[in-house]
């Protein structure tokens, strides 16, 4: 079966291939089957061999399979040499399953979703793309393979993002994600240079075996490199300063924002730094670093999601949140539990963009959560689902986010780390602000009085099944996900740990052990601390019950109490104007400067200048061509004495 | 057999001006029938060229060396390695290409605008197969008559203005080339007793000394430097780009600017090693600012010909950045962007070409929509965009991440500049995308264009293979251009073991500084705790 | 003083004379006749220097044939004196050519003198065979080593012929073609 | 007896003239014959030299100058007539088209 491997990436990109260059030519139903069942097989095949891998002896959980040298330039020792190659360990192979697994859901729930659609086909062919380039991304055994699927998820996302090309705000969206995707990737590179440069290698097995030879512990080439992986991944993953991107992805078909924008593609960050865990771990500041970005853009982006008014935007802060959250995980070293996050975080807000999707579906392409509410009776399976995805995403005890938010707070809290309790305390508040704003949309939604015009509330419909099945199959998912994930203290053995844990081991991990004391804490105040958060999660539920549902003129007085604060927080603190004054607008005058000073005015104008001297001597010049004959003659009669005189006297006496 | 092809691939153009020169003016169809079955034979030679290339010799090979003109030492010297022989087969590509897509838009002066091609084609193989500097020159002059009359015949509005710019700007460089040409023709004489012009016993003789070179590869330098265009000697490029024809653009950027790497890449770093040691690091430099300078600049162009041209400036940075880290990685991705600039670059001006024949305009703000009315044209256009931006698995990415590779070895810093590039042309050439194809048909002329007819797709299809071609397995073209790197390399490594060891004299010691620096960080950043 | 030096002296003096005459006068037809006298005491010289049929040439050809074909022209044409020099030469620029003309002169004297010819030059005159200058003589010498160049002097003279022919010959087209590029020409001289 | 640089200086003399005659006169025609008696000096340096040496080869170079200037003339009044016919003027002045 291992043999086999290279046919998961292998299948959507046929489909792509297939869909793509017959695009207009297919008939509906053919180009579903071959987007969906290209996903489908892939699924199927990651299934088994995840199967395979889990028969094997964990130290032994590795397949690699490489295909053909993609590039060899020199020879020892400074040899690049890098190849097309597959490596399934543990870590991909939960990433591979997650990615066919929420993707195929995401497939199938796009047949109902798109059906109408002008662009069928090419939304299918996107979307097969997508699926190859990330799961390149995530089976790559080597940075730079990575880079290449890291590239086309950008690029897919590009592409879907601005599917609706005609509106001008999705391409510019679609632009704009590819451009702050390039900065990041652009760090991707240079800390790519650093480890090609160190180690000789770009090859995960023999960057993470030789990273503790090559590198100092906290020396500063490491955290150089580290930090440089990580802007990458602020980049990918949405994290400040370069989260602008995402809220605005939203312009793309939901089923897009649910795989691409919350699902897979934004967690691709905290797989890569999951992925070079051997390294970070020897870079204890960058990781301080990467915790405290996490930390502050999982608050930053929680107060924005409170003030926000569509659906979608809602969601897409919540995802810049929790995906804060998996980077302070990672920054506490607690890739485990980051990397467990962000499956849970798969399933729920998935099931969360799909079912806003549904909502939106169902209210004609209304967004704006002001102009809804009482939805729960029209739609009920919408209502149902995205209700456990809430409870999920909130952390009521017993669903999967629990487990995986708690396991973060925990981590972070029981880290070694300087400013641990910081890290804990806002993960903490954070979880309550979440909790108020899911359930602020969860109330306005689906609850209160019905605000949408007649027109929109009698095309109101509960969605075809191609739609629920998706949504239905999430809600289990994201339920009971956490089961296979709970902490120690449960008494039970946290399996998902137990199967990434030859991922995260190793020399560096020795190394750093050796170097870093353990924060040890006690039982005890694990409890205490999981039970402060249940609690805190619960009054601000309450809270949100309070001033949406019980007594909605409290939030509009507190709204006018807080105006400033409130309409900071409605434009997302200015941040895309701060870019636009500091960053952009600078950048393109001074490029009109360079052009029309420095090109046309500087360099042509010396030029141009030095040529126009040139015509004006030839042209004074030209006046001594009087034609006249006789000025000729006496002209030449001058020059043969001065000739003459030279001859015969310069000679004789010179 | 061996030996004729390169004088064959050289001259068979040549042929074809001879058999246009008895075809009456008036037939078109003979004309453009004849150009593409000389162009035609000429690409199949270059194959059975590219076949017959032993890719794991490193010398020079087809080698031929005839004695021309006795009396003064020219010799008709031929060859060609790994470097020659991409570029020439570039070059044979570009041009049946170009044959194809002058199809229709030429309409007037039909034979003498093919007649230009060949003797141009003629040209452009001829410099890059030549070892015979003198040879070297010819074909070097020879390129830009036909050139010139390109760009001033069948141009835009302001064709004269920027054919005799491009004319005096190539011939200033080309001048002081002459010059430094014949000095090393006489100190070889003086050094031997033999004239000669031959490349090949003047890089093999001792290397001149450090003052020589040093003003030898400046007016070398200077020649190439405008013709790759280096800041700031790039201004003949927008407007030259601008006004010629589609065909001319193509071959301008896709071949032309080629020759000023490849002068530097197959003269200056042979020949005068300690200066290229010198100099390394202002030509970096400048080169850093072309990337940076034409990424900027072409992002707030107007016309399309324009941002492409600048956007040329910039990728002819990122080459110069790679040839000059003196690594294998950097040159070897240098010279592999050479042959990618020359395919993505030359696609984007086939693309603008295309639609300005149905549009007669190039003004960006006259565009938007067009994926909706001529959705192959926009397919063609984001394939060709995005290997411009280099994205992985395309062309470009190779080339790209090559260079900064081997930059990051020279200087972490210029990596980190000219990577920064790579940010900007994905700005600039995906907002030009955006405003051209996305976005609503707002102007009604737009709403009646056709999309692409077979002809320009059987001449964008052989592009869109050799973009992934190269992104996804280039080591057919790696292969073959190692063995020439390694050799150019040894050259220049003598002179930096040579300047590390011999401080004395200044202007080594501040050739020799980031080099130490960049040494030292790096052992500062290992030792460091 | 010998009979010799009074008739060169008589001769130089009508020679330069006449030479200045010619390019003093205003009228063309004097200028035309006191070349001819000059030319006539050129001869003399030319006779006393043992060139006695050049003399009796430069007499029968340049004053009598091709001054007379000049006299010719200048009557056909009907030209009279020069026009009243409506635009002066600057003083200055005519100043200048005086001078230069005078100082290129006295360069001529200068390298003569300083050659010091005459005591070389005299010694070999007093050898000077009898026949010297002879009809006899030169011709056998033009005959036999200059016969190419006499030969190509006589094909000249029948090009001239024919080119002459050619020029003066009245054309109706070429005529009213030629007039049309003189035009702004004419034009400028209406306005005066 | 005649000393030779006599007869070169009354040459030198005469061709003085004639540089003066070219340099002001404006008539074609004065300035041809101007031409003429700076080709009669060089003759007669020519002349005298022949003497001086004893050599006839000057002669003969001078009757094909005497040649040449009969040819000369010929064509050269060839041409002022037909430019008197164009232009109805012989002044050299008036000639000035080939300018800047």
């Amino acid at each position: 079966m291992a043999e086999y491997l290279f046919l998961v990436p292998l299948f959507p990109l046929i489909g792509f291939l297939i869909n793509g260059l017959l695009i207009g030519r297919l008939p509906k139903p053919l180009i579903t089957l071959i987007g969906c069942g290209s996903v489908g097989l892939s699924l199927l095949l990651s299934c088994s061999l995840f199967f395979e891998l889990k028969a094997l002896a964990p130290e032994a959980r590795q397949i690699t399979q490489t295909l053909f040298t993609w590039i060899s330039v020199g020879q020892s020792p400074d040899q690049f040499h890098v190849s097309i190659g597959y490596l399934l360990d543990p870590l991909s192979a939960v990433m591979i399953l997650v990615v066919t697994g929420v993707g195929f859901l995401i497939h199938i729930y796009s047949i109902g979703y798109m059906a109408h659609d002008n662009g069928y086909g090419r939304y299918f062919a996107y979307m097969n793309l997508f699926t190859f380039a990330m799961l390149t991304l995530v089976l790559a055994d080597n940075f730079l393979f990575l880079f290449v699927g890291w590239e086309g998820v950008g690029l897919c996302s590009y592409l879907l993002i601005g599917f609706w090309y005609e509106k001008k705000s999705a391409s510019d969206a679609g632009k704009k994600a590819f451009i702050v995707n390039r900065i990041g990737d652009f760090g991707f590179l240079v800390g790519i240079f650093i480890i090609f440069w160190s180690v000789k290698s770009l090859d995960f097995m023999t960057v993470a075996a030789r990273a503790p030879e090559v590198f100092v512990f906290g020396g500063s080439l490491v955290t150089a490199a580290c930090l440089m992986l990580f802007l990458g991944a602020t980049g990918k993953s949405a994290q400040l300063p370069l989260y602008i991107w995402l809220p605005d992805a939203m312009e793309g078909p939901t089923p897009v924002s649910a795989l691409i924008h919350a699902a897979t593609m934004v967690t691709a960050g905290v797989y890569l730094l999951a992925r070079t865990n051997a390294l970070f771990i020897m870079a204890p500041d960058a990781l301080m670093v990467v915790a405290i970005i996490g930390a502050l853009t999982a608050l930053f982006a929680a107060t924005i999601g409170l003030a926000q008014n569509d659906i979608k935007r809602v969601l897409a802060y919540s995802t810049v949140s929790q995906l804060g959250y998996m980077f302070l995980a990672c920054g506490v070293a607690a890739f485990t539990a980051g990397i467990f996050h962000l499956m849970i975080h798969a399933f729920f807000k998935a099931l969360l963009f799909l079912g806003a999707g549904s909502v939106i579906h169902a209210m004609s392409n209304e967004q704006d959560m002001r102009n809804m509410g009482g939805l729960k009776k029209y739609l009920p399976i919408t209502f149902s689902t995205m209700f456990v995805a809430t409870l999920t995403i909130t952390g009521i005890p017993l669903f999967a986010g629990f487990f995986s938010k708690d396991e973060i707070l925990w981590k972070a809290f029981s880290s070694g780390t300087n400013g641990a309790w910081y890290f804990w305390l806002i993960g903490f508040v954070t979880a309550g602000l979440t909790a108020f704003y899911m359930f602020r949309l969860v109330y306005l939604t689906f609850y209160g009085k019905e605000r949408m015009d007649s027109k929109t509330k009698s095309h109101i419909h509960e969605s075809p099944r191609t739609m629920t099945v998706p949504l239905m199959a999430l809600a289990v998912l994201s339920a009971i996900g956490g089961f296979i994930g709970m902490p120690h203290i449960f008494g039970v053995t946290n399996y998902f740990e137990e199967w990434l844990s030859p991922v995260m081991s190793g020399p560096a991990h020795d190394m750093a052990e050796h170097a870093l004391a353990s924060g040890g804490h006690s039982a005890t105040m694990e409890w205490l601390l999981m039970a402060a958060s249940v609690v805190l999660v619960l009054v601000s539920i309450w809270m949100a019950y309070y001033f949406y549902r019980k007594n909605t003129q409290a939030s509009t007085s507190l709204a006018e109490k807080f105006l400033g604060i409130k309409t900071t927080l409605e434009n997302k603190y200015y941040v895309d104007e701060f870019y636009g004054a500091v960053v952009i607008r600078p950048v393109i005058y001074f490029s009109l400067f360079l052009w029309k000073f420095v090109d046309v005015i500087l360099i042509d104008g010396t030029l141009n200048g030095l040529a126009k001297l040139w015509r004006d001597v030839s042209d004074a010049l030209r006046y001594s061509q009087s034609g006249q004959l006789r000025s000729y003659a006496t002209i030449f009669t001058v020059g043969v004495v001065l000739l003459i005189a030279w001859i015969v006297f310069g000679i004789n006496h010179g | 057999m061996d030996n004729v092809l390169l004088t064959l691939v050289t001259f068979f153009p040549i042929l074809g001006v001879i058999l246009l020169l008895f075809v009456p003016n008036k037939q078109h169809d003979t004309i453009k029938g004849v150009s593409l079955i000389i162009a035609f034979i000429t690409l199949l030679i270059s194959i059975l060229i590219y076949a017959a290339f032993d890719p794991l010799a490193s010398g020079m090979q087809f080698e031929v060396n005839e004695p021309w003109v006795t009396s003064l030492g020219i010799n008709y010297h031929l060859g060609i390695d790994g470097i020659s022989l991409l570029l020439i087969a570039l070059t044979t590509v570009l041009t049946i290409l170009c044959v194809l897509a002058s199809w229709r838009s030429i309409k007037h002066g039909v034979k003498g605008f093919y007649i230009s091609l060949l003797m141009l084609t003629t040209g452009m193989i001829g410099v890059f197969c030549s070892l015979d500097l003198f040879l070297f020159y010819v074909f070097w002059e020879v390129m830009l008559i036909p050139m010139y009359f390109i760009i001033g015949v069948w141009g835009g509005p302001r064709r004269m203005y920027a054919a005799i710019k491009f004319v005096l700007f190539t011939m200033f460089g080309s001048l002081l080339m002459l010059v430094a040409l014949l000095y090393i023709y006489f100190q070889y004489q003086a050094f031997s007793g033999e004239f000669t012009f031959d490349l090949m016993k003047i890089i093999a003789a001792p290397p001149l000394s450090f003052q020589e070179q040093l003003w030898l590869f400046g007016a070398f330098g200077l020649a190439f430097a405008i013709k790759v265009p280096l800041f700031p000697f790039h201004t003949w490029l927008p407007d030259a780009h601008v006004q010629a024809p589609t065909v001319g653009s193509v071959l301008l950027a896709g071949v032309l600017l080629k020759m000023g790497t490849y002068g530097f890449l197959r003269i200056c770093i042979p020949v005068f090693p300690d200066a290229t040691v010198a100099y390394l690091p202002y030509i970096c430099i400048l080169a850093l600012i072309a990337i940076i300078y034409g990424a900027l600049v072409s992002m707030v162009q107007r016309d399309i010909k324009s941002l492409v041209a600048f956007s040329s400036v910039s990728h002819m940075g990122f080459v110069m950045l790679g040839m000059f880290t003196l690594n294998l990685q950097g040159v070897e991705g240098s010279v592999l962007q050479m042959l990618n600039h020359g395919i993505s670059t030359g696609a984007l001006f086939l693309i603008v070409g295309m639609i300005y024949e149905r549009r007669h305009t190039r003004m960006i703000e006259d565009f938007g929509g067009l994926a909706k009315v001529m959705p192959v044209f926009a397919t063609f256009f984001m394939i060709f965009t995005l290997s411009s931006i280099g994205l992985p698995l395309t062309n470009g990415f190779v080339g790209e991440f090559l260079i900064l590779l081997g930059a990051y070895k020279l200087n972490p810093v210029y990596a980190i500049v000219a990577a920064s590039g790579v940010i900007l042309a994905a700005c600039y050439m995906l907002w030009m995308y955006q405003r051209v194809v996305f976005g609503k048909v707002t102007n009604p002329e737009n709403q009646k264009l056709t999309d692409l007819t077979g002809r320009e797709r059987l001449v964008l299809i052989p592009l869109v293979l050799l973009v992934f071609w190269i992104g996804v397995y280039p080591m057919p073209f790696l292969d073959r251009i190692e063995p020439a790197v390694k050799q150019t390399l040894t050259y220049v490594e003598a002179a930096q073991v040579v300047q590390n060891s011999n401080e004395f004299q200044p202007v080594e010691t501040v050739a020799l500084e980031p080099l130490t620096a960049d040494d030292e960080t790096e052992k500062q950043m290992d030792d460091h705790r | 003083m010998n009979f010799e030096l009074i008739i060169f002296g008589i001769s130089a003096v009508i020679a330069v004379f006449g030479a200045t005459m010619m390019i003093a006068q205003r009228n063309p037809v004097a200028s035309v006749l006191y070349m001819i006298l000059s030319l006539i005491a050129q001869a003399v010289c030319y006779v006393q220097l043992g060139a006695l049929f050049l003399g009796v040439i430069l007499i029968v050809v340049y004053a009598g044939a091709i001054m007379v074909l000049f006299l010719f022209v200048i009557m056909l044409l009907n030209l009279r004196g020069e026009e009243a020099s409506e635009q002066d030469t600057p003083a200055v620029s005519q100043f200048t050519k005086y001078v230069f003309s005078v100082l290129l002169t006295l360069e001529l004297v200068f390298i003569v003198k300083a050659a010091s010819l005459d005591s070389v030059a005299t010694q070999v005159a007093d050898q000077v065979a009898d026949g010297f200058g002879s009809v006899r003589q030169v011709a056998q010498v033009m005959f036999t080593n200059y016969l190419y160049p006499f030969e190509l002097t006589g094909i000249l003279l029948l090009v001239a012929l024919v080119g002459a022919v050619v020029l003066a010959k009245r054309e109706r087209d070429s005529y009213s073609s030629a007039t049309d590029d003189a035009d702004d020409d004419r034009s400028e001289r209406v306005v005066e | 007896m005649v000393p030779t640089s006599a007869y070169l200086i009354l040459a030198i003399i005469l061709f003085g003239i004639g540089t003066v005659g070219v340099l002001i006169t404006r008539n074609m025609i004065v300035l041809f014959m101007s031409i003429e008696i700076m080709l009669n000096a060089a003759n007669m340096v020519l002349i005298a030299f022949s003497k001086a040496l004893n050599l006839v080869d000057g002669h003969v170079i001078v009757f094909l100058v005497l040649t040449i200037a009969a040819a000369e003339a010929a064509v050269g009044l060839a041409m002022i007539v037909m430019v008197y016919r164009n232009r109805e003027t012989v002044n050299v002045d008036r000639f000035s088209l080939m300018k800047w």
